[in-house]
């Protein structure tokens, strides 16, 4: 939150005139289809640039652009991920741009009941959650701790997709999940909010990559992404702003 | 036939098969605890009728009863599978188990019955020393020179009891003094056990001796049947007569002799009317350089084409009309100074043409 | 006599290996079964206009022509191998063979990761592929094939080398008598004679090579109509639309079905 | 005569197929390479404190146990289905062969999607399951058996019937007139006869097994002690510290070379 | 060796094979243009002696020399490749190549020597039609009788032209018809090239007609080697004694006679002193029911051990001492009324005793 100012000079659409070319940004596969969405109306705004999204795990596309993938921009899903690109000097001063809070995932109609983040560690029930090394999964250990509880999972899903499928095919009975990955279920799981919540926040920053090839085009689109109108569609995915 | 009909048969067999270009369509009739042998060129159809028997291959059309038993009927769609025939089979190429000992490749059949591991192996021993295999036992095929490795596929095949046995050119690998002694033992076994064995052989020797009965085939037919004596006689088909030595020629009686298919004539003593067949030993031809003068009432030119040694005699393939196979001495050929191309007149006295019906 | 000492053989009375067909009928359940799953959950309303998305067709595109160059690259450098592991005395044969099987173990992201330190920008081979070509692998469609290839031909090696240890080697003897060189034996009796063991193997290899997912995001990255093949974009499609990521498994598998029943009755029957 | 129209033949001097060799060393090094790069990249200062580990012994034994079950599962199930393949007049038989390695081409996550389909509490199979023995898969050590049993049980359907195919037939004529019935022949001479070939398969599906992730992960899901294999544990540990996941894969590699080379040259060697 | 040391010779081989239990160790020399024959008991090591000579197979010890070409030399290291000596092989079984036509079988070997396709298949169509094969030219191997197989695999040698053909029971699986003509082809390429054969086979027949030097093995060793003349009047081991259908007896010449080694004596006509060899036609012995008092110096009692049907003579093995063969007529079998078991008494003449040294 502190350290937009130096990418402010970049803030103004059109100011940068004549950009062309395809930029290539690579964003966390939790970031998809905002990341689209965003693409999508940057080039309405761009006519002449093309936005070449790669999506995957964050730890992956750390891993590519440490190997020298051409890359513009990068967003990552936690700074600790950030933050290794950033020391390998592939990177340089990433910007949070958006903050996902933790919800528990249940069936449509919440069969079980659950109202508190102590209900999900009742025995017998069904609970998944992310592996502790994972972002979802430190979230979700912070939360747990919080709030005192011991809670007793059935497993250490590796990502948030994961631990949202088995609650959708009912496999699980809860999982603690991203609010943006319950809005884009669209029905399938129902959210459920809790106190702790706010314990165990989760940041995505957002930086430039010394590996591209079309570096302007890639400081626009960070640019559009930290945007009052970049900022609303992530809203609407359900993600919050980096007060 | 030269089975009885009194003798109830061990196996009656109408057997068709149809292939691209080629078919098989034979019968066959065979005794209890006699041997049959199978005679016939390349690819006539020898394996093929055995296979069928065997149930290894579907006949298209016929119907074969062992032991009252019907083990296939086309029209009633019964096919029996080869494992519940009990027949058994000596294939041409051995088709040893690769992977199995001589002793258990032996022992296999007896195994598949029921019999235990043991028994089975110790059965197999005994019929491999049977065979002189007794120090190969434990022996792999792939370790086997060719004609041990028949004796192992023999054994195998004997060791199940069949109540058929059927034997594709069993003897065709086996040296001299084994095939005697193998010979003597699969009479001996078969005489026991009251089976029958039906045996594909190229030799003639074996059929003859081997065999009470013998059956032609030729391009998917039966040409010919009966006893050894019978064939060796009275053949019905050149093939036949050159298994035996002889020369056949065919031709139709009239009074002034047999006017040959080639159109020359030949006088004989016998007293027929009609198609018949007449032999000739290679042996009773003479050969003369000019055209004789003596007591023999056919003689012709013709030419020498071949001349070959065979043992003590030489076989000369001559050009006529008729072609004929002579055989000569030695010491006719060098003083005849007979070569490839030599041009000589052939007699041959009216009774030594044999003349039979056609 | 041997045989009067033994009771008369009992005539067998056989059936059809009962036991084989209910195994066999037990296998092909239990793997059909989820395809089965898969078929009856897909939303076949929304299908339609899925399989017409450019993207998902570039990405089908793209995933059957890497397999299909990938088998070829390991048909040509896996069959060689194989003739040599089973063929020759080479030394350390044994290790050598457990060695080409590896990247069957290796987890696939990890497979991936060792691609890079070889293959990378900053690996052995890839820093002077740069240097000498300006090449650069990864993130390109080139990656992909490596990647595939890499995974998928282990697979063709274990099969082929199975095939030909299977066949008897006097037929290469056969072919030497008969003044022919070991490699033109190899080209026309070795190779079409163990041509069943082949086509297994690159069948294996292609649909492996097909459904590779963690060695090539992980090695080539998922850049759509480069490098984002099928499976990368069933992965993406989960992140957000679980219910597309069923259509496009199913069209993975409906196409490969076409392909395996289109070329292997035509192999294989002989 | 046929031979005084044509000149003599020409006096061949043969060398060893160079082609070959060429191509299997080009083969094996890019094979070997990736590994070699794993090697030089692992922090060997810290490996020996990372393989005492509790949890990474945990899931290395877990790795062995499910890859040697789910492969003995394999063997049961997928040698007869090659059979009936090899040898039979299946209706559809073509078709059948190819449903058979589709789980080969299915993205590793859409098969653990498809396997909760059809297993899971929910599935056709699996709800049945746990209203009548009140069994439920996932999230069990006996789930991991099934997703490993599911993705590579098709590599030795693969593998036995190529060599089934290669094998001649009449030996199982040669057994039936010896009184054998199918099953007996079975056993006792299409198996033997195979066994390379089902070796190689077994090999195959081992080392595939051993590897699984994606459709463990998702059927199976990922608990220490029970259903966290290696592979998971790589995976994750990639994710915070992936000098220890270089560690980790070498470990699995060390384990699947011993166990392969230990066990092929017994197996193979005849 | 009958081979004289004037004529050059085509091959000279010294080969050693040693394998568990068993090794071979055999000299041979074959003239240019010859056909050798190998006889020899199953097992004996044929088809291991020329395996050894094709390249197939490495000798323990030994040296071949073929035209002048060192083709093994075990103690300079050499070795050449099956695929460059130029020595054609057909195996005891065919071993055809099981994917490709008949026509593209004997066009292998011309195109392995660089033979263009379609002029390599014309030359191996005319090859087939000389085998009488031309109908079954776009067969496959699978589809072929055993007799049409072997005489592919024939072909297959032939065409290469090798400087040495070897052929493994090369005639065996042949008809009698066919089996003459291919012989008599295998003579007239063999003359036409100068090249030289070696002939394993089992039947003594074809090795006398087709062979112009025969040699005969056992265990692994020469036992005997000469022209099938010398072969069939002095065989020197009993096995080529009953291959050539006689009786051998070893013992040792004193003035009174011979004394075998079974301790009887017989008389003999010749004048040798030291040990021996006496070779007895089965046919000169004569058979009588009590002791005979004739011209016949020789007589002894012996009891018959088995009667077999032999075309038109009937052999009896006759247990003594001296055992021997003897042949008889039915007619003799059915008046003195031999069976098994019968005993007895056995006389030959001293004129027809054949004594040599051993
Ligand atoms: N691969 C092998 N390993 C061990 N012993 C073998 C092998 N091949 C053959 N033998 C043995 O070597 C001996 C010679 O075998 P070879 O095949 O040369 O005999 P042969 O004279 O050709 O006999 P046949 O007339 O039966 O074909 C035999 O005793 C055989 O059992
Ligand atoms: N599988 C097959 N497909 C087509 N034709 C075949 C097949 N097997 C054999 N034939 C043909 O059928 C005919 C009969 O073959 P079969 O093997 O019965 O002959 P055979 O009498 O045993 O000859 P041989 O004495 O040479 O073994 C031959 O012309 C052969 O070419
Ligand atoms: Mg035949
Ligand atoms: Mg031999």
């Amino acid at each position: 939150a502190s350290s937009t100012s130096s990418s402010s000079s970049a803030l103004q659409p059109g100011s940068t005139g004549v950009l062309t070319g395809s930029t290539v940004v690579f964003a966390a596969a939790s970031l998809k289809p905002t990341f689209t969405e965003l693409a999508k109306q940057f080039e309405a705004a761009h006519p002449g640039v093309k936005v070449v999204l790669s999506f995957g795990g964050s730890d992956t596309l750390a891993a590519q652009i440490k190997q020298g993938a051409p890359v513009d921009v990068f967003a990552a899903a936690n700074n600790t991920t950030m933050q290794t690109v950033v020391s390998s000097d592939d990177a340089k001063s990433p910007v949070n741009f958006a903050k996902n809070v933790l919800e528990i995932a249940v069936a449509p109609g919440n069969p079980n009941g659950i109202k508190t983040l102590a209900d999900v560690a009742k025995p017998g029930l069904k609970l998944a959650l992310c592996a502790k090394t994972v972002p979802c999964g430190s979230a979700a250990q912070k939360a747990f701790a919080a709030a005192g509880i011991d809670a007793k999972p059935v497993t250490y899903e590796q990502d948030v997709t994961s631990v949202l499928t088995k609650v959708e095919l009912g496999e699980a009975d809860a999982g603690l999940v991203y609010r943006t990955d319950v809005k884009a279920a669209a029905g399938k799981v129902v959210g459920v909010d809790f106190a702790e919540a706010d314990k165990a926040v989760n940041t995505y920053p957002i930086a430039q990559v010394g590996t591209g090839k079309n570096p302007n085009a890639g400081k626009a689109f960070e640019a559009f992404v930290l945007s009052p109108s970049g900022q609303a569609v992530l809203h609407a995915a359900g993600f919050e702003p980096d007060a | 036939m030269s089975v009885t009909d009194v003798e109830p048969a061990l196996l009656e067999a109408r057997l068709a098969v149809s292939r691209a270009g080629w078919d098989l369509d034979v019968d066959l009739r065979i005794a209890p605890g006699g041997v049959t042998a199978l005679l016939g060129p390349n690819g006539a159809g020898k394996s093929t009728t055995i296979q069928a028997l065997a149930g290894l291959l579907r006949i298209s059309d016929g119907r074969v009863v062992l032991e009252g038993d019907v083990l296939d009927d086309t029209r009633a769609g019964v096919h029996r599978p080869a494992e519940e025939r009990r027949v058994g089979l000596v294939f041409q190429d051995y088709l040893l188990f690769p992977h199995m000992s001589a002793r258990d490749n032996v022992a296999f059949g007896l195994r598949a019955h029921g019999m235990p591991r043991a028994r089975a192996r110790e059965a197999a021993d005994r019929w491999l020393a049977r065979m002189d295999l007794a120090a190969h036992a434990a022996r792999r095929p792939k370790e086997m020179s060719g004609g041990q490795a028949q004796r192992v596929a023999l054994a195998r095949a004997l060791a199940t009891e069949p109540r058929l046995l059927l034997l594709d050119e069993p003897l065709a690998a086996l040296d001299a003094g084994t095939r005697m002694s193998v010979r003597t033992d699969l009479r001996t076994h078969l005489d026991e056990f009251s089976g029958a064995t039906v045996v594909v052989t190229h030799d003639p020797l074996d059929a003859l001796v081997l065999a009470d009965h013998v059956v032609v085939i030729e391009g998917g037919r039966v040409v010919q049947a009966g006893t050894p004596t019978e064939i060796a006689r009275q053949p019905r088909t050149r093939y036949v007569a050159s298994l035996m030595g002889l020369n056949l020629l065919r031709g139709v009686a009239r009074q002034s002799g047999v006017v040959l298919e080639d159109g020359t004539t030949l006088t004989a003593v016998d007293d027929y009317d009609g198609p018949v067949f007449v032999v000739l030993r290679p042996s009773a031809i003479g050969v003369y350089g000019g055209q004789p003068h003596g007591s023999p009432r056919n003689s012709w030119p013709a030419r020498i084409t071949s001349v070959e040694q065979q043992g003590h005699a030489v076989r000369l393939a001559a050009k006529g009309p008729p072609d004929v196979f002579v055989d000569v001495t030695p010491q006719a050929v060098a003083e005849l100074g007979l070569t490839v191309g030599s041009s000589v007149w052939l007699t041959v006295k009216a009774t030594d043409l044999v003349v039979y019906e056609c | 006599m041997t045989l009067l000492e033994q009771k008369p053989l009992p005539a067998k009375t056989s059936r059809p290996p009962y036991v084989l067909f209910v195994l066999a009928a037990l296998g092909i359940a239990f793997l059909v079964l989820p395809l089965v799953g898969l078929l009856a959950r897909a939303p076949w309303r929304s299908a339609p206009s899925l399989l017409g998305r450019a993207d998902v067709t570039t990405a089908l595109r793209l995933s059957l022509e890497t397999a299909t160059i990938s088998t070829a690259f390991a048909l040509v450098l896996g069959v060689p191998i194989a003739w040599c592991l089973a063929r020759t005395r080479l030394p350390a044969r044994s290790l050598l063979r457990a060695l080409c099987a590896l990247p069957l173990v290796l987890p696939p992201v990890a497979g991936g990761i060792a691609l890079l330190l070889a293959y990378g920008r900053r690996g052995v081979v890839g820093e002077w592929l740069l240097r000498a070509f300006g090449v650069s692998l990864p993130f390109t469609t080139a990656g992909v094939v490596v990647a595939e290839t890499f995974v998928a031909m282990p697979f063709l090696i274990v099969a082929v080398e199975g095939a030909l240890r299977a066949l008897d080697v006097r037929y290469d003897a056969a072919a030497a008598s008969l003044g022919a060189s070991r490699w033109f034996t190899f080209r026309h009796v070795t190779l079409p004679l163990v041509a069943p063991g082949v086509a297994a193997g690159a069948v294996l290899c292609w649909a492996r090579a097909l459904g590779e997912f963690g060695a090539t995001i992980t090695f080539a990255g998922s850049y759509p109509g480069t490098t984002q093949t099928m499976p990368l974009q069933v992965y993406l499609a989960l992140q957000d639309d679980p219910q597309a990521a069923i259509v496009l498994s199913l069209l993975l598998l409906a196409v490969s079905i076409a392909v395996l029943v289109g070329l292997r009755d035509r192999w294989w029957s002989r």
